[in-house]
């Protein structure tokens, strides 16, 4: 009996003293730290991407905390978190359009003969620092999947039969990793638009129109029809290349039709009425695909419309 | 000319492949496999021979199988492990003995971590290792006797000689056996069988690789001159065993087993000339081998001397191993030294 | 949900929470005591059933403490005495060598009054497995090979036949052999000394 | 149907050695035979599901900075209790589980456990939880004490299938490791191929 | 001599993790890169010192004592009391290290938590007080204070010398392509093994 | 012998074009003027589409500190200015003349005499250097005036020739100490000179023990200067390793050479400056050599700057059949030739041919951890290493194991048996982390 009572005040003394010794550990180390960025850390994808431009979903979240999130943008989780973020601390946020990122290239394996073969490294890195590629266009795809590394939603991959990269828009979160990762800057975010249609010129070759024809046949060689078919002035054409300013195009899809090598890209779109597209040399491939592989061109016909470059 | 190469400097190079190094190996070795073919005949043939095959085999089947890449075969440095492990093994160790070794060797230290060149731990010692702590009896015991079959070109007196001498242990062990019992160093060395000209060119006891000094030396100077290796651990290993136990020796000759019968003896060659110096698992830099080198001395003498094992050359080179990623910290010396000066 | 972590709570739980183990523990020690002991002579007996003949006392309760080495009369051993109708049939000696590979490890051995070895077995012990630990295989050569060897009358010489002696060592474990040897030498010795000390 | 899942969980998703790679020391000084794994793991099994079930009732009074001394105290009472009743009635494998019963205290998984789980739930969830997750740790216990003695020492439950001896490394430190981390390998190709499938 | 065989028992021959299988946890846990390992293995060594000092005491004074001149043996409270003293340890440890050496505090500090809930402190403190210390050249005996606090911050060392080695192994993984399925701990746990092995070849040389 | 104190390797010599006298390339119909000649800023062209220009006109002024100006190197009119492909296909800003017969400026001294005194003083040399556009000729085409400013806490106590020519194949310095070894004197005197220094080591390699007996049987002519024998071991041309081997000193890590005092120029740039000061000639002809084992002819030429690469070829027999490659510069350091209607610049040392057995890369296997490339490079790097930690962009170990030294010379990539393309990586890898310590705020 006396074995049990001597364990149990042992014991309850040392429970004691040790309460007392935590009591002023605690009292003397606390750590201060705003609980609303465990909060807001909390509702981040946590993929820690940095595609918002901070250095992870945690600094994302501090800077929410500190600074509101007025300027910030998660790529990742999209409004539906930015508005459970800015609900968490009070503040409301902006709606943004949700992005996705093309491919501003159509030159594929078809398209585009090989004039060299590249030994080496296999990162498009690599070849830029080199040269300006296998083909003979110095713009295009160099196709060693350099953005497909980069992406870490596995939203981007390079199609072997094309040589050129597809994006998934269904996985892509505009995170911009890719973009920075491609040294062509052949991929760009754009708006995903309204019921995911877009329009963009996929080349970014600023060859005249002979070489650049020359050396792929998919190339925009800077004629400038699309830019006079486009009724709201979305198209500028700039050191012999096309671009299409998203904020302003509205979906007409009239330069597409008046592209000679197929250089501008629609997705998502319905097909087109059998008329309009009869009369057209260019017929746009199926839509439905993420990535539209546009349709080759009649060679033969298309030279004729070759206009001659003014400079 | 239609399509030209474009490729990065350098556009040209030295030759020199993964194979012919492996290859030279090979040819070095050789030595001291016909030394064992001309005493053991036979079973040294088998011996080899199926640890080479069971090595390759196996390096084979779990490239192709398991890690489902391109055949590494062909770099030869399965075989090089097949005839180390081979060198490594009692002459007539039974063929599933010399099967497991190989399994252990590549299948557990090499192809697990992803094939050649990214072990941490030399293979062929891995093999060892497990053989020797899991079949003591075998791999120490009366295996080293040698086989029934006899010898294919040997001299029968010589033979039997030695064999009566060691009592079918490996000269080290029998020798620290004897230590143990009190019996005086320079006793044991009057028996038949122990002289140094025996250890230097051919003595009975120990494992395929142990027998000749003179043949694994011949081997070593093959390397050295193809510049495969360079000399730096051997020779570390060596001095440092030489000094270390010297020392002991002096302060008790009765006692401590002299320091030149500890160099031609035990695998110690063969392990300082073929199996510390792969390059896989030892360091790159002159200073790390140095020190990899008086690692491995150290502690072979300390485990013969003390331990429980007769042999420490094999646990010394794995202990070492593990220090590599740590010596291969010591940077070479830079050429541009003063850093950041501005 | 927890409640709030001032002094107060701290430490009345923390106390609370010890007392309350403390006394589930002294409790149940308190109820475990006696099985416990019973478990541990229950192992003894099974140990001096084996080595000893047939017997219908308690030895357990016959103890004696006998010195292995007189001039050391501190280090005793304990001595089961076996008892068939009042007549002694055997003892067991326990007997403990420090020499094991992996330390200390001890015996109970029996002896026939005639200073037979009846049997042995091993009581504790950390040899390695599949090697030292052979010494705990019943069947063994190196088990068997004790029964009916007279320890006392030095006709035989209790080394391994390595070291010249006349035992068998177990492959590969010449030093647990030695160490076992080393146990039945103790135990012989105490068993010699039985009668010395106990008349 | 629905808390039969805590159980479940604790067997796979959640196994505590293959998975959450917890209270490696038993795992691997103790699995030296299946018999052995086995004790080692329901002697941890009923440690976890007494403290589980005793934190989860005391949680809501407990203040929290002195939450892991509590917690400690709680298991290493019913670790003591279980050292009683394994000397009392199982001395054998007391004596060869040895030091490892007492360290079931600091095994990562019962402390880690009433830290993430017992503390949250309601007794019986965590009575369940302290079922599965035993049950995984017994199972992972048994199978490498299985594989060990059966490459080391060629015997299935103490019980030798050959009289010539296995292979040692096995049963020694060496093994234990070689025989978890393979088995790791293993069971991650099952469950990636179960969630494939 | 004597405390040359303990230190070279518990570093080499008897080393915690690679043959006692202490501490494995954090072994695997905080061996990613060798300067946190040899945080670690410093925060080990000062833990496991003072831990043992203490139990060691609390065991001979304390458990078994004789108070109101009645012979008192509590010794199966060990479990219970050492483990909260060492808890408690810990977190003084904590405390004081910050006030006396912010900066000792700020490379250790991280790892004290940890160590709580490490089989090596618990384990060695247990060792000492409950086997016999035995090697090749001394007689087996309870170790005395000294023994067991040199013996205990050996076995910490020990854990360094282990953990340290294993990270630069870890680091070099690291970089090379391991097949995937091996990736992470499997191939820790074999490369474990396999210094295991290697460490093997210590056997018996105390 | 001197050498270098560490690494480097030994590339077959194949020096199969150094008897072949140096020879004037005819001038083609059509050049193309690049404005992107040297290191630094690109010139911009200063005439018109339509205007007429005589050889050794200025076309181009320089457009920074760090530029150099570009002048005609025929004479005819201009046709176009604007992007055209250089030989890596990249565009670049260029002129296009055509040719219309062969008028040059006259100020330019055309005779053969060789004029031995310098009339011009320090900093006239520097001036008219600069003015003539002359360029490192070693390969970097870095201006070389800016080289012979240095900075005023750096004191400059030799100029070192640099004639190791240790690139196989490469013979164009080679002859030109052969056939204008006064020239390359006078030219290293002018250097001195120009720096104020009164030492000039000439360093080249024992594989040309002609050159070695021609100049140092003139050098007693020039006070000061010195004919240095180095061992044959690459990259004995290396900036940093000549200095090492030549005078002892090693570059500091992130230095520029004079922190050692030495000033090194090419043999070729030697005979530029000589040009340039002596007979007031700008820099528009180059020394070139087209070699190769599979060529159809061992040629030394030389050419006008702007002349197109496929005119060469076309001249010295045409691509050979077999060749699988076109290398701009020698084995080692050279550039691969993607487009071989690229015109020739001021820094083209040659056109070599390299059959596919020869240029070979095999399938890289695993690092065997033999330390070759770590033995071979001559920086003390470990670049099997650098390897690693390049593909896992690991940038900080990469700074820390000090990536920004690699002099990119090929050694390890030559000598790795398992066919690993270390300075591929390596290469990609120094790029990034040179980007990030330069963007670093500096202390
Ligand atoms: C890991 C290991 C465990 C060992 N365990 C034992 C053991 O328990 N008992 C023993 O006698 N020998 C053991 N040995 C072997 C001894 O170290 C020693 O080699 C052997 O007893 C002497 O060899 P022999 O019996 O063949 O003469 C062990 C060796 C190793 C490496
Ligand atoms: C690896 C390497 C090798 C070089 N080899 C030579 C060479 O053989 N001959 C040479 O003149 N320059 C060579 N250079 C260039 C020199 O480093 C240095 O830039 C040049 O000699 C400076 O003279 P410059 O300004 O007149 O070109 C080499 C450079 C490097 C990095
Ligand atoms: C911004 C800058 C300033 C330089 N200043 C000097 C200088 O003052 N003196 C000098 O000798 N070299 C100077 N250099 C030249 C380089 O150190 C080096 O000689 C040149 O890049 C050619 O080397 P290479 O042919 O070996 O590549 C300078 C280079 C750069 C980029
Ligand atoms: C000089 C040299 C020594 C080698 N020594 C061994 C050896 O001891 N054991 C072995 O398994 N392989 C050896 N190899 C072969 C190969 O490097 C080894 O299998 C790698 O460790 C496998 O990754 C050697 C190779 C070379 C070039
Ligand atoms: S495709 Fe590009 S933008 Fe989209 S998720 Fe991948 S990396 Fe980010
Ligand atoms: S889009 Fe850019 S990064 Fe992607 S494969 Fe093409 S060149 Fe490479
Ligand atoms: S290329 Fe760079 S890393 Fe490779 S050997 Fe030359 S200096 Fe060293
Ligand atoms: S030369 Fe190649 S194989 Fe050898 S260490 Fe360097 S990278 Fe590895
Ligand atoms: S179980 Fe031992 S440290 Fe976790």
């Amino acid at each position: 009996m006396n074995t049990i009572i001597f364990t149990i005040a042992t014991l309850a003394i040392l429970g004691l003293l040790l309460a007392i010794v935590l009591y002023i550990v605690a009292q003397k180390f606390k750590v201060e730290e705003d609980p609303r960025i465990d909060t807001v850390e909390s509702l981040m994808p946590g993929a820690n991407c940095g595609g918002c431009g901070k250095a992870g979903c945690r600094a994302f979240a501090e800077a929410a905390v500190k600074e509101g999130v007025g300027s910030l943008f998660c790529p990742v989780g999209g409004n539906a978190v930015m508005q459970k973020v800015a609900e968490a601390l009070g503040q409301t946020v902006e709606e943004k359009a949700p992005q996705v990122a093309v491919l501003r290239c159509s030159g594929s394996c078809d398209k585009r003969k090989k004039t060299s073969v590249y030994e080496g490294i296999s990162t498009c890195a690599s070849v830029a620092a080199l040269y300006g590629g296998e083909t003979d266009c110095a713009f295009g795809c160099l196709g060693k999947g350099d953005c497909e590394a980069a992406c870490q939603f596995g939203a981007i991959k390079v199609n072997p039969e094309t040589g050129l990269p597809e994006v998934d828009e269904e996985k892509c979160t505009a995170c911009g990793a890719c973009v920075k990762a491609c040294p062509k800057q052949l991929l760009e975010l754009r708006n995903k638009g309204p019921k995911g249609r877009r329009i963009w010129v996929a080349c970014r070759n600023k060859d005249k129109g002979a070489p650049a024809r020359k050396a792929c046949l998919a190339a925009c060689i800077g004629c400038g029809k699309c830019a006079k078919e486009c009724a709201f002035g979305a198209i500028t054409v700039e050191n012999n290349l096309a671009y299409i300013d998203f904020t302003k195009c509205r979906m007409c899809r009239k330069c597409v039709a008046a592209c000679p090598t197929g250089a501008i890209h629609e997705v998502n779109f319905p097909p087109r009425p059998a008329a309009a597209s009869a009369t057209k040399p260019v017929a746009p491939a199926a839509q439905a695909a993420p990535v539209q592989k546009p349709a080759s061109p009649v060679a033969e016909e298309v030279k004729k419309e070759i206009p001659v470059q003014k400079q | 000319m239609n399509t030209m190469i474009v490729s990065p400097s350098p556009h040209v190079h030295g030759k020199e492949s993964t194979r012919k190094l492996m290859g030279d190996v090979i040819i070095a070795l050789l030595p001291a496999v016909l030394v064992s073919i001309w005493f053991f005949g036979l079973s040294a043939i088998h011996l080899v021979c199926v640890s080479v095959l069971a090595c390759v085999v196996f390096e084979f089947l779990i490239q192709k199988f398991l890690l489902k890449g391109r055949s590494t075969v062909g770099d030869l440095s399965a075989v090089v492990t097949g005839v180390l492990l081979a060198l490594n093994l009692p002459v007539c160790s039974p063929w599933w003995l010399i099967v497991i070794g190989a399994l252990v060797a590549i299948g557990i230290a090499k192809m697990t971590f992803g094939g050649l060149g990214q072990n941490l731990f030399n293979p062929a010692l891995v093999a060892r290792v497990v053989l020797l702590v899991s079949f003591p009896v075998l791999m120490t015991g009366t295996a080293f006797h040698a086989p029934e079959t006899g010898y294919l070109f040997g001299n029968g007196d010589f033979a039997s000689a030695a064999l009566d001498a060691t009592s079918g242990a490996t000269p080290l062990g029998f020798v620290k056996e004897q230590l143990a019992k009190g019996v005086a160093m320079e006793e044991i060395m009057a028996t038949p069988g122990l002289s140094y000209t025996q250890l230097l060119f051919a003595n009975m006891g120990g494992s395929a690789g142990e027998l000749s000094a003179i043949a694994l030396l011949l081997g070593f100077i093959y390397l050295l001159c193809r510049r495969v290796i360079k000399p730096w651990i051997s020779l570390s290993i060596l001095v440092t065993v030489f000094v270390f136990a010297g020392i002991l020796y002096l302060a008790n000759p009765a006692k401590f087993v002299d320091p030149v019968f500890h160099i031609l003896n035990g695998g110690l060659l063969l392990g300082a000339f073929f199996m510390a110096t792969d390059y896989v698992t030892s360091p790159m830099v002159t200073k790390g081998q140095v020190i990899f080198g008086i690692g491995i001395g150290i502690i072979t003498v300390l485990i013969r001397t003390f331990g429980a094992y007769p042999e420490g050359v094999s646990f010394a080179i794995l202990i070492m191993n593990a220090t590599v990623p740590l010596l291969n910290k010591f940077q070479p010396k830079r050429f541009a030294v003063e850093a950041q000066k501005k | 949900m927890a409640i709030k972590s001032s002094l107060r709570n701290m430490v009345l739980v923390l106390t609370l929470v010890c007392l309350g183990a403390s006394a589930a523990v002294a409790v149940v020690y308190a109820v475990t005591k006696d099985p416990i002991a019973a478990a541990s002579v229950a192992k003894t007996n099974k140990a001096i059933e084996e080595v000893v003949p047939q017997f219908d006392n308690n030895p357990s309760e016959e103890v004696l403490m006998v010195a292995a080495d007189l001039q050391k009369p501190e280090e005793t051993n304990k001595v089961y005495v076996a008892k068939k109708g009042g007549e002694v049939v055997g003892y067991a000696v326990e007997s403990t060598t420090k020499k094991g590979f992996g330390g200390a490890f001890s015996i109970m051995v029996g002896f026939t009054p005639d200073g037979k070895v009846f049997n042995t077995s091993v009581l504790s012990h950390s040899e390695t497995p599949g090697l030292g630990a052979k010494i705990t295989d019943k069947g063994s050569h190196f088990i068997t090979q004790w029964k009916g060897k007279n320890l006392t009358d030095g006709s035989v010489n209790l080394s391994v036949k390595k070291d010249g002696g006349d035992i068998d060592a177990i492959t590969a474990s010449t030093i647990s052999s030695r160490a076992f040897c080393d146990a039945m030498e103790r135990a012989a010795n105490t068993f010699s000394n039985i009668n010395t000390e106990n008349q | 149907m629905s808390k039969f899942r805590y159980l479940i969980d604790g067997i796979v998703k959640n196994n505590p050695t293959f998975v959450l790679v917890l209270g490696m020391c038993p795992t691997l000084a103790t699995t030296t035979s299946a018999v052995n794994g086995m004790g080692m793991g329901l002697a941890t099994m009923a440690v976890l599901i007494c403290s589980n079930m005793v934190i989860s009732l005391l949680a809501p009074v407990i203040p929290n900075k002195v939450r892991i001394p509590c917690y400690i105290v709680v298991i290493a009472a019913f670790v003591t209790v279980v050292q009683f009743v394994m000397q009392a009635f199982t001395p054998g494998l007391y004596e060869t589980l040895g030091i490892f019963i007492p360290l079931i205290v600091v095994n990562c998984i019962v402390l880690g456990r009433a830290e993430a789980f017992a503390n949250k739930h309601s007794v019986g969830e965590s009575a369940l939880d302290g079922l599965g997750i035993g049950i995984g740790f017994t199972l992972a216990l048994t199978c490498i004490g299985l594989i060990r003695e059966i490459l080391g020492n060629l015997s299935v439950f103490e019980n030798k299938f050959s009289s010539s001896d296995g292979m040692l490394v096995f049963v020694l430190a060496p093994g234990a490791f070689l025989v978890l981390g393979y088995l790791m390998v293993l069971f991650n190709k099952l469950k990636d191929r179960k969630k494939k499938a | 001599m004597e405390y040359l065989i303990i230190i070279i028992s518990a570093v080499f021959v008897n080393n915690v993790v690679l043959s006692q299988f202490l501490g494995i946890c954090p072994f695997l846990g905080v061996s990613k890169k060798v300067s946190t390992a040899f945080g670690m293995s410093l925060a080990l060594v000062l833990v496991m010192g003072l831990a043992t000092l203490v139990t060691y005491l609390i065991q001979n004074y304390v458990l078994i004592n004789t108070w109101f001149g009645e012979k008192m043996d509590i010794t199966f409270m060990q479990t219970i009391v050492f483990i909260l003293v060492i808890a408690a340890l810990v977190q003084m440890v904590e405390i004081i290290l910050k006030k006396i050496n912010p900066t000792l505090y700020q490379a250790l500090g991280i790892f004290l938590p940890l160590i709580t809930t490490n089989c090596a402190v618990l384990g060695a403190a247990l060792l000492v007080v409950t086997k016999e210390f035995s090697a090749k050249g001394v007689e087996s005996h309870m170790m005395n204070l000294g023994e067991s606090v040199v013996y205990s911050m050996s076995l910490a060392i020990g854990f360094g010398i282990a953990i340290i080695l294993f990270a630069g192994m870890r680091e070099q993984l690291e970089l090379s392509n391991v097949p995937k399925s091996l990736k992470g701990t499997p191939i820790a746990l074999i490369t474990a093994g396999l210094l295991a092995l290697a460490f093997m070849g210590f056997q018996g040389i105390v | 012998m001197r050498t270098f104190r560490m690494g480097g390797v030994h590339p077959a010599d194949k020096k199969i074009s150094q008897n072949a006298q140096i020879e004037k390339l005819p001038i083609p119909k059509m050049v193309y003027i690049s404005m992107g000649q040297h290191l630094g800023a690109p010139a911009a062209p200063c005439v018109q589409v339509g205007d007429k220009v005589k050889v050794g006109q200025l076309i181009g002024t320089p457009t920074g500190f760090v530029s150099a100006p570009v002048h005609s190197s025929v004479s005819g009119t201009v046709k176009s200015i604007g992007m055209v492909n250089d030989l890596a296909k990249r565009p670049v800003n260029t002129i296009t003349i055509e040719v219309e017969g062969d008028e040059w400026v006259d100020t330019i001294d055309r005779t053969d005499t060789i004029v031995r005194d310098i009339t011009l003083d320090q900093k006239q040399i520097v001036e008219r250097i600069k003015e003539c556009g002359v360029v490192g000729l070693g390969g970097a085409t870095f201006p070389t005036n800016v080289k012979l400013s240095p900075p005023p806490t750096a004191k400059p106590t030799c100029v070192i020739i640099n004639g190791a020519e240790c690139e196989p194949y490469l013979t164009s310095d080679y002859r030109v100490m052969m056939e204008m070894p006064e020239q390359v004197l006078i030219g290293g005197t002018i250097l001195m000179k120009a720096l104020g220094v009164n030492k000039c080591y000439v360093g080249i390699e024992e594989n040309k023990p002609e050159a070695i007996k021609k100049l140092s049987a003139l050098a007693p002519k020039y006070p000061g200067v010195e004919i240095v024998p180095l061992k044959k071991k690459y990259p004995q041309g290396g900036e940093k390793q000549l200095i090492d081997a030549v005078i002892g000193k090693k570059v500091p890590s992130m230095g520029l050479p004079v922190d050692t005092g030495a000033v090194v120029q090419n043999v070729g740039t030697a005979f530029a400056v000589y040009e340039a000061v002596q007979k007031n000639k700008p820099l528009f002809e180059g020394i070139m050599t087209v070699t190769g084992d599979c060529a159809k002819t061992q040629r030394n030429f030389v050419h006008r700057v702007g002349t197109p690469l496929s005119f060469i070829m076309e001249y010295s027999g045409g691509i050979p059949e077999n060749a699988a490659k076109i290398i701009s510069g020698g084995p080692m350091m050279g550039k691969a030739v993607s487009n071989i209607d690229a015109p020739t610049l001021k820094g083209t040392s040659s056109i070599l041919y390299l059959t596919s057995a020869q240029t070979e890369r095999k399938p890289e296997s695993n690092c065997i951890r033999c330390g070759k490339c770590v033995a071979a490079c001559p920086m003390g790097l470990e670049p099997y290493l650098l390897n690693k930690l390049g593909r896992a962009s690991r940038m900080d170990e990469l700074e820390e194991h000090h990536v920004y030294d690699c002099i990119e010379c090929g050694c390890c990539s030559f000598t790795c048996p398992a066919y690993i393309p270390l300075l591929d990586t390596i290469r990609l890898s120094k790029a990034a982390v040179m980007k990030i310590m330069k963007s670093r705020p500096k202390k």
